[in-house]
C-alpha cells in the first residue's frame, strides 16, 4: 500500500440525500473510504444502507450531495457509469439468471472486455483459478449452490476489473465455514489493492474483517469507528440507540404429549430424485424444535411437506395422534397448524389486499373470518384490529394494503395472524429474517409465550443465535437428511456450522 | 387513502381515457378526411326508444359475456374460449328446447341448465388440460373455438332443418318462447325476459367473489398463486372450477336473445360476442359493477356505430378501433392511478411511522 | 370517406364507382349489404349494379349500409329501420340473414316496401303486403356452367369450391354436379368447402388464400375446370388458375367475373354463373316506381333469365349451342335440377 | 391480473437437460424421423397426397405466416413481453402490404407491412414496458384496435380503386419467385415412383425448385438470423437477459426498457412481414379478416417450439401442414391416414414412457394410441365435416403431450419497473 493511494480516498460521499415517496432513505451522508481497505457499513433494517450503495452504483440517483471516486467528482446515472470507473456491486439478493450459464451471467453487460465466446471463457477460468472459486463457465446457474452463486456474483465484479467492490449482506445466506472462505477471498482482494465496502447485520463478522466501520441510523451517518475501538454491543447500541436484546432460553416447558410426529418421511422431486431422506422426529407440546442447515438442504421441502403443499413419497406424518399424511393443506391448517413462511411476500401475504383480508388468508374456513360458506368481514376486521394492537403492527389502519407496510411490520402481522387461532403446531421459517432488533425481540417473546401455553414449534432459521436461544432441541439437516441432534444449552455456532456442512474434518483442517 | 379518492380516481381515469380515445378517433377522421362533425353528431344523438331497447338488451348480453371472461380473469385464467362455449351451448339449448320434453317455462329452465352445462363442459376441457397436462388455456381455448365452429356446422347439417337458405335447429314449441318487458308503449319489443339473467349473474358473481369463502380463495389464487397455495387453496381445483363457472356463464350469453327472438339456433344466432366480452371485462376491471359499465359503453357504441355509415357516411370500423383504444387507455389510466394510489398510501404509512418515531425519540431524549 | 369519392373519376370498374354519392331523385332506394359488402366482385356487387342501373335509368337516388360479421337480428333490424326512418323506400336487404329482421321491420313500417335477396322473410311475416323475397334458382344456373365445365374438360376431371358448408351453397353444388353428370357421368368431381362452420364467413367467403390453396390442389390433382361459389375466396381460384397455366379454367359466380378480373386472369375465366341480383334489384325498383310491387316470393329462375351464364371472353362460344339446349330442357321442365347434393 | 405468467405457460419447471437436448441436431433428427414416418404412413395407406409436392408447397405457404408470427412472439417473449397482439400486428401488416404494395410496388409493400407491424409493436411496448400494463390485456386491446383500424383504413383508401373495395385492396403485384427448371423434371419423375422416403423427399425438394417465392427464402433466412443474433451475439445475450432476469441485467448496465422495446418492435415487424406474406404470396391482395387467427396459432407454435427458433420452425411446419392438408384433394383419406400416424406416435411415446418407468403416462399413451388405431382400422375416411378440425385437434394433442417439457423465459409476462435492481 503506497502513501499516495492512501492520500486519495477511494470514495468520498458528501451530503448525500435521497427521498422516496414519504420516506427519507438517506440524508446528510458523509463517508470517506480509504483505498485498499475493507470498509463496513452497519445499521438497522431500513436504515438506508442498500439505498446508499445503490446510489454509489448508479442504480438510483441521489437528490443531493456529491460523490468522488479516487479524487474525481463523478455523476452516476446508470450502473454502466459506475462499472466504467471501476465500481462493482454484489447485491443483497442474487442477481443471476438461473437459465443462463455462469459464462453468460458473467459476460452480460461486459461483452466488450472479451466478447462472449472462448476468450471470455478463458478469462473466467483464469479468475476462478486465481481466487480458488472453482467455477465452470458452462454450468447452468440453476444447478449451483448458494455459495457457488455468491462466488459467481463476485466473479462478475472481478471480471469487470472493478477496483472498488460493494458487497451488500454477502454473508446472510452462508454458513460459518463459507463465511470464512469468503473472508479469505476478501482479504486477498484487499491485498491486491481492491477497496471493499461490506454490509452486514452480523456484528462479529464486521469486527473481524473490517478496517473501518461506518454506522448509519435513520438514513444518516452517525458514527465512524475502528473495529479495535468498539465491541459488538457498543456497535449495536450505536446502530439502534438502545440495548441489544438476545433470545435467552428460559426454563423448559417441554411436556410428554407428542403433537407432531414425522416417521420415515421421504420426498422425491419430479424426476424421482430424493429430496428428503428418512426424516424422523417428534415435537412435544411446549417444545421448540430448531432445524439448522445451509439453505437449500431440504428445509423448504420439509416445511412444505408437513404443511401439505407437497406430497411425500413415503412415510407418515402424525398430528396430535392422528395421521395427516394424505390430508390437504387446508385440512391440516384447520386442525391447528400455524405457518410463518420463509418468503412472506410470496407465501404469506396478498400484497395488494387490505390487511383485514390478509387476516383471512390461511384461515378462510375458520371463525372469526367466516360464517358458514360466507365471509365475515366485520369479524375479520375486528380481529385484525386486535392483532395490530397486540403485535404492535405500525399501520394507519386495517384497510391499508399489505404492500404499504415495511417488511418488519408485515412480519409482525403474519406472526400475529398465525398465533391468533390457537394453533397447536407452529411452523416458523425464519420468523425474524430481515426484521430489525425491536421487532425481533417482540416476535421471540410471542413465540416463547405460546410455547409456555403448550404450543409445539418447528423453527427453521439461518440465524444460529436465534436457533440456540429459542430451541429446546436442534437438529441439523444436510442434503435432505437429519444428520445430527444438539442440545442448545451446550452447542456452539461453530459446532453447528460444521455439522451443517457435513465437514467436521474439513473445518478442523482449516483451523 | 380517503374514500373520495378511492372512488374518484378510477372514475376520473375512465373519463380521461374516454376523452383521449375520442381525440384519437377525431384525429384519425381528420387525417382521412372523413366527416368528423357527422361522426360526433351520430355518436351523441340520444338513441330512439327502439334503439334504447336494443342497447339495454345488448348490455345484458355483453354483461353475461363480460362476466364469463371476468371469472376466468379473476383466477388469472385467460378464457378466450367464451366464443366457442356460448355458441355450442346455444346450439344444444336450442336443440333441447325444440324437443319440448317439458311443458312451458319448465322447458326454458331446463334448456338454460343445458346451456350452462354445455358451456361449462367445453370450458372444462381447457381447465383439465391445463391442470393435467400443463397446456396453456390461452392456446387450448383458441383451438376449442375453432373445433366448436366445425362441430356446430356438422351437427346442424346432420340434425338441423332448413328454413329458406338458412339452417337451424327445429323451432321450439311456442309455450317455451319467452317474451319482452315492454319498456316503451310505442315500441313493440322490449327487454328480453331472460335478460334478467344478467343482473342475476351479476349479483351471484358479486356475492360469490366478495362474500364467500370460495370467492376469497378465487381472489387469493388470482392475486398470488403461491400465497393461496400456502393458505390451503388447491390451485388445480380452483382452475378447473373457475373454468367450469366461466363456461357455465358463457353458456347463458346466447340464451336471452334466442328464446325471445329466433326461438331456434341457427343463422340468426349472433357470433363474436365472446371476444367483445373479453374487452368488456377488461374495461370493467373484472368487477361486477365495472363490467356493467363496460357492457353499457360497448352496447351504446355498437348501436350508434351501426348508424354511422347511413347517417354520416363514416365506416363503423372507426368505432371498433375506438373501442380498442378505450380498452388500452383505460388500463393504462388504471395502472397510472394504481401507482399513484400506492405512492400516496406509502407516504401516509411513512408519515405516521415518522410521527411515532419522533414521539419515541422525543421520549427517549427526555429520559436520557 | 372523402378519398373514395375523389378517386371516383379515374376508377373504371363499374362496381367501384360510388353511384349513391350525390344522387338525388325518386325513388330513394336504401340498400343493406351482406357481410363482405360492396367490392366482393360477386354477390354484393351484383346488387350494386342493379342499384346503379336504377339510378341511371330511373333517376333514383340511393344509400348503402354495410354489415359486419357480428351482427344480430336487432342490429339488422335497426339498420333497415333507420333506412326507412330516413325516408328511403324501397329498402333492399342483400342476403338471407336479413329475413327475420325484414319481416319485423316490414310489419312496423307498412308504408315502406322491403325486399330480401335470397330471403325467406315472407315465410315469417306471411301476410305482409310490403315484403318480397327475391330468390334465385342457383341450381339451374350452376347446372349450365356444369355443362360448360364438362364439355370443356379435357381431363374429365372438374372441381367445385364452396364457401361455408350451408344449404345455400349446397344448392350451387347440386346444380353443378347434375350439369356435369348430364354430359358424362364418369367425370370426376372434386368438392371442397373452405369451412364447416356456418357462421365463419371470414374463412368461407373472405379467404382468397384458402380458395387458392384448394384450387391449386384440384388443378394439381388433374382437374382442369373449377367452379366456385365462395364470394371473395373465389379470387384465389382465379389466381390459382393463372398459376396452373394454360388449359386450366375457372368459372365465376354471381356476376360476370370476367369483367372484373385482372388481365392475366381473364384468359382463364371460362364463364360465370350469373345470378341476376342486378336484374332483380332493378326490376324491383322499377316495379316500385310503377306501383306494381309483387309481394311474397319472386322467383328468378332460368325461365325469367334470373340465372344464366356469361359469354364474355368468348371461350364458351363453341359449346354455346349445347349449353343453351340444356337451358331449354330446364325451361321446358324436361330436366328437373336438384336443389340438394 | 397481476401475474399472467401462470396463465400463458405451463407451471412445471423441467430440468435444464431437456433444454440442451432440444438443440438443432436433435430437431433435425426429429424432423427427419417425422418425415420418414409420414412417408411410411403414405406407403401403408396409399394416401399419396400426404407428401406430394403440392401438399408440401401448400404446407409451406400456410406455415410461413404462422412462423413469422411465431418468430415475432419469440423475439418479444425472449425479452420478457408476452405478445398476444401478434394477430393485430399481422393485420396491420396485411393492410400495409395492401396499401404500399398497390401504390409503390412489392418491395414497398413488404416494407410497409413491416413498418405498420412495428407500429403495433411500439404501442404494445409503450403500454407494457413504460406503463406496466398487463401484457395480455394490452395485446387484446391491440388486436381490437388493429382489426378496427385495418377495416376503417381499407374502406377509406381502397373503395373506388379498380379491383379494390371497402374490404379489400386491388390485386397486388406478385413478388419474385425462383425456378430451377432443369431439376424439376427429374425430381418429379422420382416423386412419381412412390418409393418410400426417396419419392417423398424428391417431392419436398421440388417445392424449392418450383416457383419458390423469394419472400419465403427471406422468411426462412430470418430464422437463421434470429438464432444467430439471439444466441450468438452480445445484443442477443442482453435481450434474452431481459426476459430471464431483468433486474440482474439492469444491475450490469443493460438498459432493460430499451431492449424490451427493441424486441417488441422487431416482434411487430416480423408479424407484419407475416401479414405481407399472406397478402402478397398466399393470396394477391389485402382482405379484411385475412389473418384468420394465424397470429394466435403462431403463438401456439412458439410455445410448442419451446421458445426456440428450431422448435418454432417445427411447430409452424406442423400447423401449416395440418391446415393445408384438409384443403387438398381426397382430404378425407389423407386425414384418415393421419390417424394411423397419430396412433404410431402415441404408441412410440407410450413405449418411451414405459422405458422411463412412467407407468401412468405409458398406459394413457397406449390407451389413446390403441384408440386411434382402432379408429383408423374401423373406418375408411374421416368425414369431411371433421377434416377442418385437424389442425386444432393436432395442436391440442401435441401440446397435451409436450407442454410439460416446456420452459419459458423466467420473467416472461412479468412487468418490470426500472430501478428494481438490487
Ligand atoms: N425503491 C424504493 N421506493 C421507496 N422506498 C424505498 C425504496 N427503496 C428503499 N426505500 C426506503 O428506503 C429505506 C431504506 O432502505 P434500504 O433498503 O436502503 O435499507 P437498508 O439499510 O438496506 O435495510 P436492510 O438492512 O433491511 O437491507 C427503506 O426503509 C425504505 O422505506
Ligand atoms: N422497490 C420499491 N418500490 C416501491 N416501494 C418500495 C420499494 N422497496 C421498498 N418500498 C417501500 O418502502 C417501505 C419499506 O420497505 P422495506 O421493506 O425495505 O422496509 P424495511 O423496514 O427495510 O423492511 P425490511 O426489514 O423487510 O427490509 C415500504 O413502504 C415499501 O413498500
Ligand atoms: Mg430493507
Ligand atoms: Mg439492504
Amino acid at each position: 500500500m503506497t502513501k499516495d493511494l492512501q492520500a486519495v480516498p477511494a470514495i468520498e460521499l458528501r451530503g448525500i440525500g435521497k427521498r422516496f415517496p414519504g420516506v427519507i432513505a438517506n440524508h446528510d451522508i458523509d463517508i470517506t473510504i480509504t483505498s485498499g481497505t475493507i470498509h463496513a457499513l452497519v445499521g438497522e433494517n431500513g436504515a438506508g444502507k442498500s439505498t446508499l450503495m445503490k446510489i454509489l452504483y448508479g442504480v438510483q440517483k441521489p437528490d443531493s450531495g456529491t460523490i468522488a471516486v479516487n479524487g474525481h467528482q463523478v455523476s452516476l446515472s446508470s450502473p454502466s457509469d459506475a462499472i466504467a470507473i471501476g465500481v462493482g456491486m454484489v447485491f443483497q439478493h442474487f442477481m443471476l439468471a438461473d437459465n443462463f450459464t455462469v459464462l453468460e451471467n458473467v459476460v452480460l453487460g461486459a461483452e466488450k472486455i472479451a466478447g462472449i465466446g472462448d476468450d471470455a471463457r478463458n478469462r473466467i477460468r483464469q479468475i476462478s483459478d486465481d481466487y480458488g472459486f472453482d467455477l465452470d463457465p458452462d454450468d447452468l446457474v440453476e444447478d449451483l449452490g448458494v455459495g457457488e452463486r455468491q462466488r459467481v456474483e463476485i466473479l462478475k465484479v472481478l471480471y469487470r476489473g472493478a477496483k472498488i467492490i460493494i458487497l451488500d449482506e454477502p454473508t446472510a445466506v452462508l454458513v460459518p465455514q463459507e463465511v470464512d472462505a469468503l473472508f479469505d477471498n476478501l482479504r486477498e482482494l484487499k491485498d491486491q489493492g481492491h477497496t471493499l465496502i461490506f454490509i452486514s447485520h452480523k456484528l462479529d463478522e464486521v469486527l473481524s474483517v473490517a478496517d473501518d466501520i461506518t454506522v448509519i441510523r435513520k438514513g444518516t451517518t452517525v458514527a465512524s469507528v475502528k473495529p479495535a475501538e468498539v465491541n459488538a454491543r457498543q456497535l449495536a447500541e450505536l446502530m439502534v440507540g438502545s440495548v441489544l436484546p438476545s433470545p435467552s432460553t428460559e426454563g423448559s416447558t417441554v411436556t410428554d404429549k407428542v403433537l407432531l410426529e414425522v416417521i420415515d418421511l421421504e420426498l422425491d422431486d419430479a424426476t424421482g430424485r430424493p429430496e428428503l431422506v428418512d426424516i424422523d422426529f417428534a415435537i412435544h407440546a411446549g417444545e421448540i424444535l430448531g432445524i439448522a442447515g445451509v439453505e437449500g438442504n431440504g428445509q423448504t421441502e420439509l416445511v412444505e411437506t408437513i404443511i401439505g403443499m407437497r406430497r411425500q413419497a413415503r412415510g407418515t406424518i402424525m398430528l396430535a395422534g392422528e395421521e395427516i399424511s394424505e390430508w390437504s393443506t387446508r385440512r391440516r391448517r384447520e386442525t391447528g397448524v400455524g405457518y410463518i413462511p420463509e418468503d412472506r411476500h410470496r407465501h404469506g401475504l396478498l400484497l395488494d389486499a387490505p390487511l383485514w383480508e390478509n387476516r383471512i388468508l390461511g384461515h378462510q374456513t375458520r371463525p372469526p373470518s367466516v360464517k358458514g360458506p360466507f365471509l365475515n368481514p366485520p369479524g375479520a376486521k375486528a380481529d385484525t384490529g386486535r392483532i395490530v394492537s397486540a403485535y404492535d403492527v405500525r399501520t394507519p389502519g386495517i384497510t391499508t394494503t399489505a404492500r404499504a407496510l415495511s417488511g418488519g411490520n408485515q412480519q409482525k402481522f403474519i406472526v400475529g395472524r398465525e398465533m391468533s387461532s390457537d394453533p397447536i403446531l407452529l411452523i416458523a421459517s425464519h420468523p425474524t429474517r430481515g426484521v430489525d432488533v425491536g421487532a425481533q425481540a417482540a416476535i421471540w417473546g410471542h413465540i416463547k409465550r405460546a410455547r409456555k401455553a403448550g404450543l409445539a414449534v418447528l423453527l427453521i432459521s439461518a440465524d444460529l443465535d436465534e436457533l440456540i436461544g429459542l430451541s429446546d432441541t436442534i437438529k441439523v439437516i444436510l442434503r435432505g437428511k437429519l444428520v445430527a441432534t444438539f442440545d442448545p444449552q451446550s452447542v456452539t455456532p461453530q459446532q453447528l456450522g460444521s455439522a451443517m456442512t457435513g465437514a467436521d474434518a474439513i473445518s478442523e483442517e482449516r483451523s | 387513502m380517503s374514500r373520495w379518492m378511492r372512488l374518484g380516481l378510477p372514475v376520473a381515469a375512465v373519463v380521461l381515457a374516454l376523452v383521449f380515445s375520442g381525440v384519437v378517433a377525431t384525429l384519425v377522421l381528420l387525417f382521412t378526411g372523413d366527416d368528423v362533425v357527422g361522426f360526433w353528431r351520430v355518436l351523441f344523438t340520444w338513441p330512439s326508444e327502439r334503439d334504447l331497447v336494443d342497447i339495454i338488451n345488448m348490455t345484458a348480453i355483453l354483461y353475461l359475456s363480460g362476466a364469463a371472461a371476468a371469472i376466468g380473469f379473476r383466477m388469472n385464467l385467460f378464457n378466450i374460449g367464451v366464443e366457442g362455449q356460448y355458441r355450442l351451448a346455444g346450439l344444444f339449448a336450442g336443440a333441447f328446447a325444440a324437443q319440448g320434453l317439458l311443458p312451458g317455462k319448465l322447458n326454458v329452465a331446463a334448456a338454460i341448465l343445458v346451456a350452462m352445462a354445455v358451456g361449462a363442459l367445453w370450458a372444462g376441457i381447457a381447465g383439465v388440460l391445463r391442470v393435467w397436462r400443463g397446456v396453456s388455456e390461452v392456446i387450448s381455448t383458441i383451438m376449442l373455438n375453432a373445433i366448436a365452429g366445425s362441430l356446430i356446422g356438422f351437427l346442424l347439417v346432420k340434425w338441423g332443418e332448413s328454413t329458406g337458405n338458412a339452417r337451424n335447429t327445429k323451432m321450439m314449441p311456442e309455450d317455451s318462447w319467452t317474451g319482452f318487458f315492454r319498456l316503451f308503449p310505442d315500441v313493440s319489443d322490449g327487454a328480453y325476459h331472460l335478460s334478467l339473467l344478467a343482473p342475476l349473474v351479476g349479483i351471484a358473481f358479486f356475492i360469490l367473489v366478495y362474500y364467500t369463502r370460495f370467492g376469497f380463495d378465487l381472489r387469493a389464487a388470482g392475486a398470488s398463486e403461491s400465497a393461496a397455495v400456502s393458505s390451503g387453496v388447491s390451485v388445480k381445483k380452483m382452475i378447473v372450477v373457475s373454468m367450469l363457472l366461466s363456461g357455465a356463464v358463457a353458456g347463458l350469453i346466447g340464451v336471452p336473445m334466442m328464446f325471445s327472438e329466433a326461438h331456434q339456433y341457427g343463422s340468426a344466432f349472433q357470433t363474436g360476442l365472446g371476444f367483445t366480452g373479453i374487452a368488456v371485462a377488461l374495461l370493467g376491471r373484472n368487477h361486477p359493477m365495472g363490467i356493467a359499465f363496460g357492457a353499457l359503453i360497448f352496447a351504446f357504441l355498437g348501436q350508434q356505430a351501426n348508424l354511422l355509415n347511413i347517417l354520416a357516411g363514416v365506416s363503423p370500423d372507426i368505432v371498433n378501433m375506438t373501442q380498442g383504444i378505450i380498452v388500452l387507455s383505460v388500463v393504462i389510466a388504471f395502472e397510472v392511478i394504481r401507482r399513484l394510489a400506492t405512492r400516496i398510501e406509502q407516504r401516509q404509512v411513512a408519515t405516521q411511522l415518522d410521527a411515532e418515531r419522533q414521539g419515541d425519540t422525543a421520549l427517549k431524549g427526555a429520559s436520557a | 370517406g372523402k378519398t373514395s369519392s375523389e378517386k371516383d373519376n379515374n376508377a373504371s370498374g363499374s362496381s367501384s364507382v360510388d353511384v349513391c354519392k350525390g344522387s338525388k331523385g325518386e325513388p330513394k332506394v336504401g340498400v343493406a349489404y351482406d357481410v363482405g359488402g360492396r367490392g366482393d366482385q360477386s354477390f354484393n356487387d351484383s346488387a350494386y349494379r342493379g342499384l346503379e342501373k336504377a339510378v341511371k335509368d330511373l333517376g333514383a337516388s340511393c344509400i348503402e349500409a354495410k354489415a359486419t360479421t357480428s351482427d344480430n337480428d336487432s342490429i339488422r333490424e335497426q339498420r333497415l329501420q333507420t333506412l326507412a326512418d330516413q325516408g328511403f323506400n324501397p329498402v333492399i336487404a342483400v342476403g338471407f340473414l336479413y329475413s327475420p329482421a325484414a319481416a319485423k321491420v316490414a310489419k312496423a313500417n307498412p308504408n315502406t316496401n322491403f325486399a330480401v335477396i335470397d330471403g325467406y322473410s315472407t315465410t315469417i311475416a306471411t301476410d305482409a303486403k310490403n315484403l318480397s323475397d327475391l330468390v334465385f334458382a342457383e341450381n339451374e344456373g350452376s347446372y349450365l356452367v356444369g355443362v360448360a365445365a364438362a364439355l370443356t374438360s379435357k381431363s374429365k376431371h372438374v372441381g367445385f369450391i364452396g364457401g361455408t358448408h350451408g344449404d345455400l351453397i349446397k344448392k350451387f353444388e347440386a346444380g353443378y354436379v347434375a350439369g356435369v353428370k348430364s354430359i358424362d357421368p364418369k367425370i370426376k368431381i372434386d368438392i371442397q368447402y373452405l369451412t364447416e362452420d356456418p357462421s365463419d364467413a371470414a374463412t368461407g367467403f373472405e379467404n382468397p388464400a384458402g380458395g387458392k390453396q384448394a384450387a391449386t390442389a384440384m388443378y394439381q390433382g388433374g382437374a382442369d375446370v373449377v367452379y366456385h361459389a365462395a364470394g371473395k375466396s373465389g379470387l384465389g381460384l382465379f389466381e390459382a388458375a393463372v398459376a396452373a397455366g394454360e388449359g386450366k379454367w375457372a368459372i365465376g359466380v354471381d356476376s360476370d367475373q370476367y369483367l372484373t378480373a385482372a388481365k392475366d386472369q381473364q384468359p382463364h375465366i371460362l364463364t360465370s354463373m350469373l345470378k341476376r341480383i342486378d336484374t332483380a334489384v332493378f326490376e324491383f325498383v322499377t316495379a316500385f316506381k310503377e306501383g306494381k310491387v309483387q309481394s311474397g316470393f319472386v322467383n328468378y329462375d332460368l325461365k325469367v333469365d334470373g340465372v344464366g351464364y356469361s359469354t364474355s371472353g368468348g371461350f364458351v362460344d363453341p359449346i354455346k349451342a349445347q349449353i343453351d339446349a340444356a337451358a331449354d330442357k330446364i325451361k321446358s321442365g324436361e330436366v328437373k335440377v336438384p336443389e340438394k347434393p | 391480473m397481476s401475474a399472467p405468467v401462470a396463465s400463458t405457460a405451463p407451471v412445471t419447471t423441467p430440468s435444464s437437460q431437456w433444454q440442451r437436448r432440444l438443440r438443432v441436431r436433435n430437431l433435425t433428427l426429429i424432423a427427419i424421423v417425422g418425415f420418414a414416418l409420414l412417408s411410411l404412413v403414405r406407403v401403408i395407406t396409399g394416401a399419396q397426397e400426404l407428401t406430394s409436392a403440392g401438399t408440401i408447397q401448400a404446407a409451406l405457404t400456410s406455415s410461413i405466416p404462422i412462423a413469422m408470427a411465431g418468430l415475432g412472439g419469440l423475439w418479444s417473449e425472449r425479452a420478457g413481453i408476452v405478445n398476444i397482439g401478434l394477430e393485430g400486428m399481422m393485420i396491420l401488416g396485411t393492410f400495409g402490404a395492401g396499401y404500399f404494395g398497390y401504390h409503390y410496388g412489392s418491395i414497398a409493400g413488404i416494407l410497409g407491412a413491416i413498418v405498420l407491424g412495428m407500429i403495433g409493436g411500439l404501442l404494445h411496448g409503450i403500454a407494457t414496458v413504460y406503463f406496466g400494463v398487463d401484457h395480455i390485456v394490452s395485446g387484446v386491446a391491440i388486436n381490437i384496435i388493429a382489426l378496427g383500424a385495418a377495416g376503417f383504413l381499407a374502406e377509406t383508401y381502397f373503395t373506388g380503386l379498380e379491383g379494390g373495395g371497402p374490404t379489400q385492396s386491388p390485386p397486388l403485384p406478385a413478388p419474385m419467385t425462383i425456378n430451377v427448371d432443369f431439376l424439376d423434371n427429374p425430381l418429379a419423375s422420382i416423386e412419381a415412383k412412390q418409393w418410400f422416403f426417396v419419392s417423398d423427399f424428391a417431392g419436398l425438394l421440388r417445392v424449392f425448385v418450383n416457383d419458390l417465392p423469394v419472400l419465403t427464402i427471406l422468411c426462412l433466412a430470418l430464422f437463421v438470423l434470429t438464432f444467430w443474433v439471439l444466441w450468438r451475439t452480445k445484443f442477443g445475450l442482453r435481450l434474452r437477459s431481459c426476459g430471464e432476469e431483468p433486474a440482474a441485467a439492469e444491475s450490469l448496465g443493460v438498459n432493460v426498457y430499451n431492449y424490451k422495446m427493441i424486441a417488441v418492435v422487431i416482434s411487430g415487424g416480423l408479424s407484419g412481414l407475416g401479414g405481407a406474406f399472406l397478402a402478397m404470396v398466399a393470396s394477391s391482395g389485402f382482405q379484411v379478416g385475412q389473418t384468420g387467427g394465424r397470429g394466435y396459432i403462431g403463438l401456439a407454435a412458439m410455445i410448442f417450439g419451446n421458445w426456440r427458433p428450431g422448435g418454432l420452425l417445427l411447430g409452424s411446419g406442423l400447423f401449416g401442414y395440418t391446415q393445408a392438408l384438409p384443403l387438398r384433394r381426397e382430404a378425407t383419406v389423407s386425414i384418415h391416414a393421419l390417424l394411423l400416424l397419430v396412433a404410431i406416435l402415441l404408441l412410440l411415446v407410450a413405449a418411451y414412457q414405459l422405458w422411463r418407468k412412467n407407468t401412468l403416462q405409458a398406459v394413457s399413451g397406449a390407451v389413446f394410441g390403441a384408440a386411434f388405431l382402432v379408429w383408423y382400422l374401423s373406418t375408411d375416411v374421416v368425414p369431411s365435416d371433421f377434416t377442418k378440425m385437424a389442425p386444432y385437434v393436432t395442436t391440442l394433442l401435441v401440446l397435451a403431450l409436450a407442454s410439460q417439457r416446456l420452459r419459458m423465459p423466467k420473467a416472461d409476462g412479468l412487468v418490470y419497473r426500472r430501478g428494481s435492481a438490487g
